[in-house]
């Protein structure tokens, strides 16, 4: 399968996870959509690395396994200290910070 | 010593006075103050002769000197010195302000004794005359525009020297402006001069004039029709003579010496001064000899049928200044000076008499309510008889020589000159009656209560004084004359005033009596030497036919003056109303201030609300407001923007992302 | 065969993907992208680099997946309420978001790179094994290797601070003025005016105050 | 010495932070004599035949950026150090007068004013121009918007100040983008230099001078203010406290003329002979507008106001004649008016103080018990008319000369306003000093004779006036020599007297022996 | 195959070794119930530590670990910048709330964390390290916002900075992926070499990948339209680490915006250069009309801090060595002014009931002269008044720009500051122009307006560790200001390291 395949496959998910992350309410589901963009980012980086047939793209790609990963656990404290708060689980009440 | 070293005494005389007078208001006692200023004065009227006695001491052709103090204001090639130019012409001028101006000071010594601005008054008053010699004595346009400005302002300040008077303050100011208008129209003339001549020194300026101008250019017209505007404005030629009846808000010397003698007559001595120029301009200088003649008899007509005592006399000023104006417009300089010379006096002296008898009613000017001052002021009484005289020009006065030798010099200039005679005799005999109306309605007849209670107690009429022109009462506190004001005629300086004027009056004529003397011309030819005109002399025959004529006029006039006001009482009454028209016309002084507000005064202060109301607040603030709007507009928009719901914040971000891809897929190759 | 596998994948992941943002129940959410995450290690395979596909498995599919679902089982996972707030959201996402593919797949398609169009140069035996990673790793990578173990470690005391519980047992006597605060005006006790009553009793729900304008 | 003449008022201002809220005043004043003193002594030293710049300071200040701190003096800024330095000493010492609120903090704003403003008159680095002509804003934001007064139905002291602030700075900071191109684009590429000396020496290209000239205009034009840039000076002279406003009308403006002068002849002398219509034209609508809104206006503060936008309008004109005499007599007018203004709102206060009003239509018949007041307010009064005679009246006369001999017609227009001026001038003192008092108007006004305090601050200034009516020449012939080459260095032409008789016409014609008058010559043919 | 070890400057690193260190030992005193006070001057101990191996370096310029990291002026300068920063953080939190919540050691740890990442951006030359470099920096930042855990604002701060955060990281790393496509490097000087060679200069592939990374730093300098967490953020977080992060997060950003742009994308000048420009215009305009009117102290510096960073962003855009020195010296600058600043908040948002709402200052001048002083001075430095090292930066800025022929967008500078005027001098009218409110007692609604509270400080307004860095700061804009020769030689040292 030619190279651009797959990179055109990672903007379509790039794209979707984007969406979601302008649709969707729920702050875990929203965190689930970063992945799907940092994901995309990954196929994208290992689509490259094989083209340009070097490791680098592939190494990136861990590394930002383990930031996603980072992110994840940090929004997820979040939620539960939002959780423990008592206030709801939801992106759109959190705006008393605006104008 | 010079010429020009007693020159510098006189303008510093006055000066001093003035000073002294002025830093002395809490220290000096009045009298003192009124001695101080009436001895300046003399000492700068004999300063004046010692000047005249130099010159004459001179060869004729040598009677000029410029001499100056200090450099004034000299950079980028304009050069001014406080500088003086002493000729014959200025030393005439010189004199006669001296001259009257002592004796008024001595008439106010008595006048205004009583009057709480005593102080302000003599020390506003020798700063007048120290302005007035600087303005004859000035030697560059510059310092006589100073001149020009300070006696507008002397004038300003004495006419609301009673500045409770809104009446007064108004009349200032109306006074005050037109001079600057005046005062504008030098300085534009004075820059076209430097423009063309690189200088302001008369002596470079009349020098190279000549050289320089061909006759009636463009340029040379501009320039004397500039000057002419200030001499206008000044000497009260139609059309800015509407702040002259108003004048008289102030007391009756001032209106005697600045509104009369003096002040007003600086534009007929400008003309003189720059006659070089007006010879160069043969059409301006026509222009204002015409705009004399109307002022003439436009101001002859208005005094028939003026009521205000002093305002008549105002008017009649106007029209004598006319036939000056006329005289040294058309050529006749010398004849000019001398009218100037003689209307100094018997004016003045007109003045003092009418003073003299409105003090005596509290302050009424209305003549219709006076009569019978025969009786009871004789003295005055006779001193106004004898200005009326000389005013209309009865034989053997000095008006009578004055006025004729203006006249029989047009006559002999010819051609449309002619006019100038004819007109010039129908404004006589004008002169003669309103002058005379004047003295029939005032003097004889059955005495007016004021009258009558000076014959029988000896005192003048104890009223609370009043503005005569809106009948308010005056509060006496700011230096206005209180009811216990008992001057009349009473004071001994008064009548040596009156005395000394009319006897000047009467005979001051006689030194320049067609064919037997010429004084005044022969004193002034100097300064006119190099003019063309100067050559037309009126035979002394031609002189005294006119001399003829003129006195029958003057008698005639005063004949039909008398048949009206004294034979027949009730003929004025009968002539206004066949006259209607024309009496509206002249009763309403041809209506030129009605005019002027019109065209001037109203529609700048309608510029000016507009300017306030519409523009400033609509313009200028909203150029402010607007682009303030604005920006808070846009701030409300981005804070609107800011709606704190995180997924719109991730919406912009993205879409700012899609348009900078957008453009950079765009901006690829 | 290759290509049957990459459109299975790609279906999968896709389908993964689609399924993330459309369940109402974000525990049906995370299986979606568990399915997601298994396709994108399958397409990592098919591009040679076999460790990074078995990291994927591991690591995210793995450990990250545990940890999401036992926070959903934590705070329990309410479905969303369907009516959205912001006035054109819900028509300029999708907008957006086709926009964004439409312009990436334009940049790649229009690329004049000719790499894209081939199915990449051929690699040597050993290409993305973990070896080859491990030597990068430790050769040209060293740092940012070992940048992120730090930031692992950031990230853990950070989800300690936010989610740990720290109240009862202070820490120092500064924490312990803080504590007696904390149940001071903070406290439940008196509720201040400005407190949003309606999100206090019933934890999750959605509070109405929150979407009012 | 330059320095001195510079640091002196902060330094007395920083000292008398900690001073005794009693003593601070008469520090302050001191603070400002002793600047007066330098400045005179400045004067007495002055080389007068010399166009050049006298005892100058030039020290790289920050290399990095080409900025260097160069002061120095010459014909153009002398009197202008030297009116600032009095005006200061007249408003500081009415200040310490009267009881002023936080005391400490008010005196040593207005000597931080006092060095700004100097600083900008003596900058002679474009930069360090821009810098002063900015700092000065500064105290004077914080003078007006604490000490002033809130108006009620009108914005607030703090709010009109703010207005004043976003205005003028508009203006400044365009200016500082324009110098800073000045500079680079006249070096290009080579050494960058901001003084200005180097700047004319070099010279920048028609093209660039278009606009940078525009920007500094606009610094300049704000700060005069002149017509349909003056939105800001009514609410901010209605709010500033009076001592402040004696000083602020009487010397800021004149920075913005003084730029002119400065800044714009040198660098952008093409610009400045292209839209030399341009500006006329502005400084003809803000004679006639200014003269206009102060005779129609009652508040003595706008009359004021308005008529130093008026003013200021000749000033301008006056510099964009582009005529040696036209900006000797701007010069000569920038000090005459500081000197007439400044005594003005002195006498305004005082007037409030009597009266309890700013509206002239309450006052009135002050003049009866307040001889001495009436004198000195006269005096003023006739100066700020540009009475013959008085100094005001030499720079209006060259102002106008030169106006009308490089554009006639902008003369014509342009002397209207001299008669205007007559009427509002005349009319704020009758409507203060005559007529009835007010008092039988209804409200009543204590018509008090002025005390010795308020006598020694205006006395000075009203003798200054004297002074200047009697020998203008004082200024004038020290500042001529720049003057002429400042302008010469934009026409072209090599001297004044060269320049004259190129622009006056026919003189050139004038044949014949500078004789003095001798009637002789046959009048015409 | 056999195993090179990489050579290792340990010289060149120890900055970045003593940081980690310190994390661990800061977080090892938390466990250690003796040391738990000492977390703050642990961390004032190791900042100052690391400064001091930073200006050992100083003048050195050299690839560091197989080129990961590059160590020049421009990194030291700015590393120095953020350390100086997060010190001025320490000594303003003491007995700040949100250190309490998190817990002393956390707290400091975290925030070594996240300076640890601002100083391996500013040295990062590789692509790898800039991600994990930005995301160092930025997840302790997330976790500290959040820090305040009993306010509401707080942890919505925390959460939308998350979101909108990683969102910006996920942009950022498609892009790298996409410039690693394009040139198959992850090399700075890599990428500008295959950008240069591989016959992709101006390719749609390189393009989008730069407008990636572009929006990427856009949104960690808050660049609008990318700006939008900021307000929110600023106004949320605890106040010491809003001016932590105000002044550092930006300060690191450029460094690298600066290095990555200049220099990995050198040969694409032509294409970004204009892009960035109309940027910088966009958020100097948003960023000074929506500061205008706004109540809330910290929310106003937000919306002013997107004004700022329009304005640097100038010096970008141009692409030159003056740029790049004019840009750090703003940045130094901009430190001092903000910091001052926000120490005076903090102040006020303990010692009254109003929060950082400029309620809060009014009457300051006469009620707390110490502390209206340097909010004044401050706010007239970041208005760019005379005499304050804000017109001196601003004066920089425009010279580079009119030197690199970006006049139009000087005046854009010039007009921006015009609309600052109008928010910063009503702060100081508030200060100086009002009657001052009495403070109702009451417990103090830090930011936020959250009902948790502490009780009222009436002595913070007097605390040493807050006037004293007030005052330091202040002093420090007016004194740049008027010598600013030395700040300026910084400044070039820094410019000329990365076009040497």
């Amino acid at each position: 399968m030619n190279v651009e395949w797959y990179i055109v496959l990672s903007a379509l998910l790039f794209a979707t996870g984007a969406i979601g992350i302008l649709v969707r309410r729920s702050p875990m589901v929203i965190l689930l959509c970063l992945e799907l963009m940092l994901n995309a980012g990954n196929l994208a980086l290992v689509a490259f690395s094989r083209m340009v047939g070097n490791g680098q793209g592939q190494v990136f790609a861990i590394v930002v396994m383990v930031i996603a990963a980072c992110e994840v656990v940090v929004g997820l404290g979040l939620i539960v200290a939002i959780f423990r708060r008592r206030l709801p689980l939801n992106v759109d009440d959190l705006r008393e910070l605006r104008g | 010593m010079t010429a020009t070293a007693w020159a510098w005494l006189v303008l510093l005389l006055p000066l001093l006075g003035s000073i002294v007078i002025g830093l002395g208001f809490r220290v000096l006692p009045a009298k003192v103050a009124g001695v101080v200023g009436t001895v300046a004065i003399g000492l700068a009227f004999a300063c004046g002769v010692g000047a005249l006695l130099c010159l004459l001491g001179e060869d004729p052709e040598a009677r000029h000197h410029a001499s100056s103090l200090w450099t004034y204001a000299s950079a980028a090639g304009l050069d001014v010195k406080l500088g003086i130019f002493v000729d014959p012409l200025s030393v005439f001028m010189v004199l006669v302000v001296t001259g009257v101006s002592t004796l008024i000071h001595l008439y106010s010594y008595g006048y205004m004794q009583s009057d709480q601005g005593y102080h302000r008054f003599f020390s506003y008053l020798n700063f007048f005359v120290f302005s007035m010699l600087l303005l004859v004595l000035a030697g560059n346009f510059v310092l006589l525009i100073v001149g020009w400005a300070f006696v507008g302002f002397a004038s300003y300040a004495l006419i609301s020297f009673w500045y409770r008077r809104t009446t007064a303050t108004r009349a200032g100011m109306k006074a005050f402006v037109i001079n600057v208008v005046g005062d504008i129209g030098l300085t534009l003339a004075a820059f076209l001069i430097f423009r063309e001549l690189g200088s302001f020194d008369y002596g470079e300026v009349f020098a190279k004039a000549p050289t320089v101008f061909h006759t009636n250019e463009w340029t040379i017209t501009a320039i004397c029709l500039l000057l002419l505007v200030g001499a206008f404005a000044k000497s009260a030629q139609l059309p800015f003579h509407t702040w002259l009846p108003d004048a008289m808000e102030g007391p009756t010397p001032v209106s005697s010496l600045i509104h009369a003698a003096t002040m007003v007559t600086a534009g007929v001595y400008l003309i003189a001064r720059t006659h070089v120029l007006f010879e160069l301009a043969p059409t301006a200088a026509d222009i204002s000899a015409f705009v004399g003649l109307a002022t003439l008899l436009v101001a002859g007509t208005i005094a028939l049928v003026m009521t205000d005592l002093k305002r008549a006399i105002a008017y009649s000023t106007m029209s004598q200044i006319g036939y000056m104006v006329v005289g040294v417009s058309i050529g006749a300089y010398s004849a000019g000076m001398f009218h100037l010379m003689t209307h100094a006096f018997f004016k003045a002296l007109l003045f003092m008499a009418a003073g003299s008898i409105i003090a005596a009613m509290a302050n009424e000017q209305n003549i219709d309510k006076m009569s019978g001052f025969g009786k009871a002021m004789r003295f005055t009484s006779i001193a106004m008889v004898c200005g009326g005289l000389a005013l209309a020009a009865f034989p053997g006065t000095s008006g009578f020589f004055s006025k004729d030798e203006i006249l029989a010099y047009a006559d002999a200039r010819g051609g449309m000159y002619v006019i100038f005679t004819v007109l010039g005799y129908l404004g006589a005999f004008l002169t003669a009656v309103y002058t005379f109306r004047l003295i029939f309605r005032v003097l004889p007849g059955r005495p007016c209560p004021e009258a009558q209670e000076l014959i029988d107690t000896g005192h003048v009429h104890h009223a609370h004084p009043f503005n005569p022109a809106t009948g308010e009462e005056e509060d006496t506190d700011v230096g206005f004359p209180g009811s216990e004001h008992h001057i009349a005629e009473g004071s001994p300086p008064m009548k040596i005033a009156m005395g000394v004027l009319a006897f000047l009056a009467l005979f001051g004529g006689l030194i320049q009596v067609p064919g037997l003397d010429d004084a005044v011309t022969k004193f002034l030819d100097p300064v006119f030497a190099g003019s063309p005109l100067i050559a037309i002399e009126p035979s002394t025959l031609a002189d005294w036919e006119g001399l003829g004529v003129g006195a029958a006029i003057s008698v005639v006039g005063i004949a039909v003056a008398w048949w009206l006001y004294i034979a027949q009482p009730t003929a004025p009454a009968i002539l206004q109303r066949r006259l209607k028209p024309l009496y509206t016309l002249f009763a309403n002084k041809w209506y030129f201030d009605e005019a002027i507000s019109l065209l001037i005064v109203r529609p700048a202060l309608a510029v000016g609300r507009f300017a306030n109301r519409v523009f400033e607040r609509v313009v200028v603030d909203g150029l402010v407001s607007g682009t303030e709007g604005t920006v808070r507009g846009a701030g409300g928009v981005v804070r609107a923007v800011q709606n704190g719901f995180v997924r719109s914040y991730a919406l912009l971000l993205i879409a700012g992302f899609a348009g900078l891809a957008l453009y950079f897929l765009l901006s690829s190759s | 065969m290759e290509a049957v596998l990459f459109f299975l994948a790609a279906i999968g992941a896709l389908g993964g993907a689609v399924g993330v943002i459309a369940m109402r129940n974000p525990f049906y959410s995370v299986l979606a992208l568990i399915v997601h995450l298994f396709s994108l290690a399958v397409l990592f395979l098919l591009l040679t680099s076999a460790f990074v596909a078995a990291a994927q498995v591991v690591v995210y599919a793995g450990a990250v997946m545990v940890l999401y679902v036992f926070v959903v089982a934590y705070v329990g996972g309410g479905g969303e309420s369907a009516w959205e707030p912001i006035p054109g959201q819900r028509f300029l996402a999708p907008l957006l978001g086709i926009a964004l593919f439409v312009e990436l797949s334009v940049a790649v398609l229009s690329s004049a790179l000719l790499a894209l169009g081939t199915h990449g140069p051929d690699v040597p035996a050993g290409f993305g094994d973990p070896a080859a990673i491990g030597r990068l790793l430790l050769e040209k990578f060293l740092l940012p290797f070992e940048a992120s173990s730090i930031l692992l470690l950031i990230a853990a005391v950070g989800a300690i601070v936010l989610a740990g519980r720290r109240r009862e047992e202070g820490a120092g006597g500064a924490s312990e003025r803080f504590a007696h605060e904390a149940n001071g005006p903070s406290g439940d006790s008196n509720p201040t005016p400005q407190r949003r009553s309606a999100s206090e009793e019933a934890p999750p729900a959605p509070s109405p105050t929150g979407v009012t304008p | 010495m330059i320095n001195s003449l510079l640091w002196t008022p902060l330094a007395f201002g920083i000292v008398g932070l900690f001073l005794p809220k009693r003593a601070t005043g008469w520090w302050a004043v001191l603070g400002t004599v002793v600047t007066l003193a330098i400045a005179i002594s400045m004067v007495a030293g002055f080389d007068s035949g010399n166009s050049g710049l006298q005892n100058t300071v030039d020290v790289a200040w920050i290399s990095g950026l080409g900025v260097d701190y160069s002061l120095g003096i010459d014909g153009l800024n002398l009197f202008l150090v030297v009116l600032t330095a009095l005006l200061w000493v007249g408003g500081t010492a009415f200040a310490a007068f009267r009881p002023q609120e936080r005391p400490q903090l008010f005196f040593f704003l207005m000597l931080v004013a006092e060095t700004a403003t100097l600083g900008a008159f003596l900058a002679q680095d474009l930069l360090l121009f821009v810098l002063f002509f900015d700092l000065m804003l500064v105290p004077f934001y914080f003078l007006f918007g604490s000490w002033g007064s809130d108006r009620e139905g009108g914005p607030s002291a703090a709010a009109a100040t703010l207005k004043m602030m976003i205005f003028t700075l508009i203006g400044s900071l365009l200016m500082l983008v324009g110098a800073i191109a000045a500079a680079i684009l006249s070096a290009d590429g080579g050494h960058l230099t901001f003084s200005i000396a180097a700047l004319q020496q070099q010279g920048l290209d028609v093209g660039s001078q278009r606009w940078i000239f525009w920007f500094f205009a606009a610094a300049f034009l704000v700060k005069m203010p002149a017509f349909l840039l003056h939105g800001w000076m009514p609410d901010a002279y209605r709010a500033a406290p009076l001592p402040v406003l004696v000083v602020f009308s009487g010397v800021l403006a004149k920075v913005g003329a003084y730029g002119f002068l400065r800044v714009v002849l040198p660098l952008f002398p093409d610009a400045a002979i292209e839209f030399q219509e341009v500006i006329l034209v502005i400084a003809l609508a803000s004679i006639l507008y200014g003269s206009v809104m102060a005779f129609t206006q009652t508040n003595v503060r706008l009359i004021a106001g308005y008529s130093s936008v008026a003013q200021l309008g000749f000033v301008t004109a006056g510099i964009f004649a582009l005529r040696a005499d036209g900006a000797d007599g701007a010069i000569l007018q920038m000090v005459n008016h500081g000197l007439v203004v400044a005594p003005i709102f002195v006498i305004v206060a005082i007037l409030v103080e009597r009266t309890g009003t700013e509206d002239i239509r309450q006052m009135g018949g002050l003049a009866l018990r307040a001889p001495v007041l009436a004198a000195l307010f006269l005096i003023v009064a006739l100066a700020t008319l540009a009475m013959p005679g008085s100094a005001n009246f030499i720079g209006e006369f060259y102002i106008l000369n030169g106006l009308f001999q490089a554009k006639i017609v902008f003369a014509f227009i342009a002397i209207s306003g001299v008669a205007m001026s007559a009427y509002y001038a005349l009319r704020l003192y009758q409507h203060a000093m005559h007529n009835r008092p007010a008092s039988q108007q209804g409200n009543g006004v204590a018509s008090r004779e002025i005390g010795w305090r308020d006598g020694i601050v205006l006395a000075p200034l009203v003798l200054c006036i004297l002074g200047l009516a009697l020998y203008p020449q004082l200024i004038l012939h020290r500042t001529a020599p720049t003057v002429d080459q400042t302008v010469a260095g934009v026409t072209g032409g090599p001297a004044p007297e060269a320049q004259l008789a190129s622009n006056s016409g026919p003189t050139g014609r004038n044949v014949g022996p500078e004789s003095t008058y001798r009637p002789v010559g046959r009048g015409g043919p | 195959m056999n195993f090179h070890e990489p050579v290792i400057d340990y010289g060149g690193i120890s900055a970045v070794i003593a940081l980690t260190v310190g994390i661990c030992v800061v977080l090892l005193s938390a466990v250690f119930k003796p040391l738990r006070r000492t977390a703050p001057a642990l961390t004032l101990l190791d900042l100052a530590v690391a400064a001091g191996l930073l200006i050992w370096q100083w003048g050195e310029s050299k690839d560091l670990i197989t080129g990961a990291l590059r160590l020049d002026d421009l990194a030291i300068s700015i590393s120095l910048i953020a350390i100086l920063t997060a010190a001025f953080c320490v000594v303003v939190s003491t007995r700040e709330p949100a250190t309490e919540e998190a817990g002393s050691g956390e707290y400091h740890a975290l925030l070594l964390g996240s300076v640890l990442g601002m100083v391996l951006l500013a040295q990062a030359q590789n692509l790898v390290t800039f991600f994990v470099a930005i995301e160092t920096l930025s997840i302790p930042l997330y976790i500290l916002c959040a820090t305040n855990l009993r306010r509401e604002g707080s942890l919505e701060s925390g959460l939308k900075y998350l979101i909108v955060g990683s969102v910006g990281s996920a942009t950022l790393l498609y892009g790298m992926a996409f410039l690693y496509g394009g040139t198959g490097s992850t090399g700075f000087e890599g990428i500008a070499i295959g950008i240069a060679h591989n016959g992709v200069l101006g390719d749609p592939l390189i393009l989008i990948g730069i407008a990636m990374c572009a929006v990427g730093l856009a949104f960690k300098t808050s660049i609008a339209p990318f700006h939008q967490w900021t307000p929110d953020v600023y106004q949320g977080a605890p106040t010491p680490i809003t001016g932590f992060m105000a002044v550092a997060t930006k300060a690191a950003a450029f460094a690298v915006f600066l290095r990555f742009f200049d220099v990995a994308l050198g040969p694409q000048v032509e294409e970004w250069q204009p892009a960035l420009a109309v940027l910088a215009a966009v958020s100097i305009v948003v960023g000074n009309v929506g500061a205008l009117g706004q109540d809330s102290l910290k929310r106003m510096l937000g919306y002013s801090g997107v004004a700022q960073a329009g304005y640097m962003l100038g010096g970008v855009v141009v692409a030159s060595e003056a740029g790049v020195s004019s840009l750090v010296f703003y940045l130094a600058g901009y430190a001092f002014m903000n910091l001052a600043a926000f120490a005076v908040v903090v102040a006020r948002e303990r010692e009254t009931p109003f929060g950082d709402s400029i309620r809060g200052v009014q009457g300051l001048g006469a009620e707390r002269p110490l502390l209206a002083w340097p909010l004044t001075i401050s706010m007239l430095a970041l208005a760019g008044l005379p005499a304050t090292v804000g017109f001196i930066g601003k004066l920089y800025l425009i010279e580079a720009l009119v030197e690199g022929d970006y006049t139009w967008l000087a005046v854009f500078i010039a007009i921006g500051t015009m609309i600052s005027l109008g928010y910063y001098l009503r702060a100081v009218a508030a200060m100086w122009m009002r009657p001052e409110t009495e403070a109702v007692g009451g417990t103090p609604a830090i930011a936020g307006a959250a009902p948790e509270a502490d009780p009222i400080d009436p002595e913070a307004g007097r605390r040493w560790y807050l006037v004293g860095p007030a005052l330091l700061a202040a002093a420090a804009s007016v004194f740049f200001g008027i010598v600013p020769q030395p700040l300026v030689e910084f400044a070039a040292h820094a410019g000329a390291s990365l076009f040497s």
